[in-house]
């Protein structure tokens, strides 16, 4: 399956990408997305996660087409 | 009801008033109208700020306040709402968000007010990063409870 | 600071715009506003309302109103605030009262907002007449907690 | 001492005066006052009073020159 994966604001330039495509094969969930595209990095302490845009857990299912996001707590307002 | 993203400086007066007088049954209804606004400060955690960017992520942000403004409306009687949220390069002095809520009474527009800031705060996905005087960049790393 | 009491129709976006104007170091020093309207509506306790007329006590009003915001400055960091009140004679959708704070942060500007508006509709001495469609003529008995 | 009284709203309507000059012999509360001006009629419930603009009690003492007010409950905002 085809997951979009997409980084934001200081996790994005920690990681120095603001994108990923990955061709993943089995079920995974949000946690083995990370791992999968990051493989020498662990998930910051913190991390939000969102797929489709709406907030999830890392232990979530992700399933082909979905747009995988991480990013740090969030400072509007 | 109305969420806007704005990447250019906005004024919060002419936005409530163009939206208030967009709703054509609103005149002689409400009673009651809570307006918050978010200012960019030129001082951050004792040092000078000359500006800051702010990073959204787009979708998930209008997403996001769309279920923060519906929260709302099930929980008091609003008869109308309006989120403006800045993006983009900002100075000192420009708004950075309007909350705006029309209510029959007094409380709601109070509560409802401020349920959507303290949400808006906490979940919609807005990331600001400061340039201070110094020249030096940093994220902001996360939100206060609103005291401090 | 300032407290006004206003016979005519007032414009609640232009007093909260040259009261920010007339205060010379507020740029870039505050975060937060928090803004209070109340608006005259067409209709109370099942009725038509057509108009209404505001007596208030001259002199005492702005005594109360002045101890009113007192307070709140001595609750929170209050930068500044403004409050505005009608008299005389009043048509449904104009505004009534607005009361406007200037804070650091955002919950000292909802707190003081709320606080100021709460003291101010059981000390401040104003009483509300009602004209009904009717042509019915009646006094508001009491203020309500604001829910109702 | 000379008292200055004041009405206001509803009251004022059904006493149908707005301001009264009393002349009172001796010590004085603003219960008393009320009395003086008003023998016929008792104070209604929930009336508020002041004395030089602030809210006073009923038991409280007037002095020579005070303006003492009494009105219904307050419906401003």
């Amino acid at each position: 399956m085809s997951i979009k994966v997409r980084y934001f604001a200081s996790l994005k330039e920690s990681i120095g990408r603001s994108e990923d495509i990955l061709g993943l094969a089995g079920m995974a969930t949000v946690g083995d997305v990370w791992r999968y595209a990051n493989p020498n990095k662990a998930l910051p302490d913190n991390t939000l996660a969102a797929v489709n845009m709406d907030y999830v857990e890392l232990s979530s299912p992700v399933k082909d087409g979905d747009e995988v996001a991480f990013f740090p707590p969030v400072t509007g307002g | 009801m109305d969420i806007k993203i704005c990447s250019e400086a906005f004024d919060p007066w002419q936005e409530i008033q163009s939206h208030q007088h967009s709703v054509a049954d609103i005149a002689g209804k409400f009673g009651a109208t809570n307006i918050f606004i978010g200012t960019m400060r030129d001082f951050n955690e004792g040092d000078d700020v000359k500006g800051m960017t702010l990073e959204h992520y787009p979708g998930m942000t209008e997403k996001q306040l769309g279920k923060i403004v519906a929260e709302a409306l099930q929980q008091w009687p609003v008869i109308d709402a309006l989120v403006v949220h800045r993006v983009g390069d900002i100075l000192p002095n420009e708004p950075i968000v309007l909350v705006a809520v029309w209510t029959s009474h007094r409380g709601d527009a109070f509560d409802a007010s401020r349920y959507i800031m303290e949400a808006l705060k906490s979940r919609a996905p807005f990331w600001k990063k400061e340039l201070l005087e110094s020249e030096v960049e940093r994220w902001l790393v996360k939100n206060t409870d609103g005291y401090l």
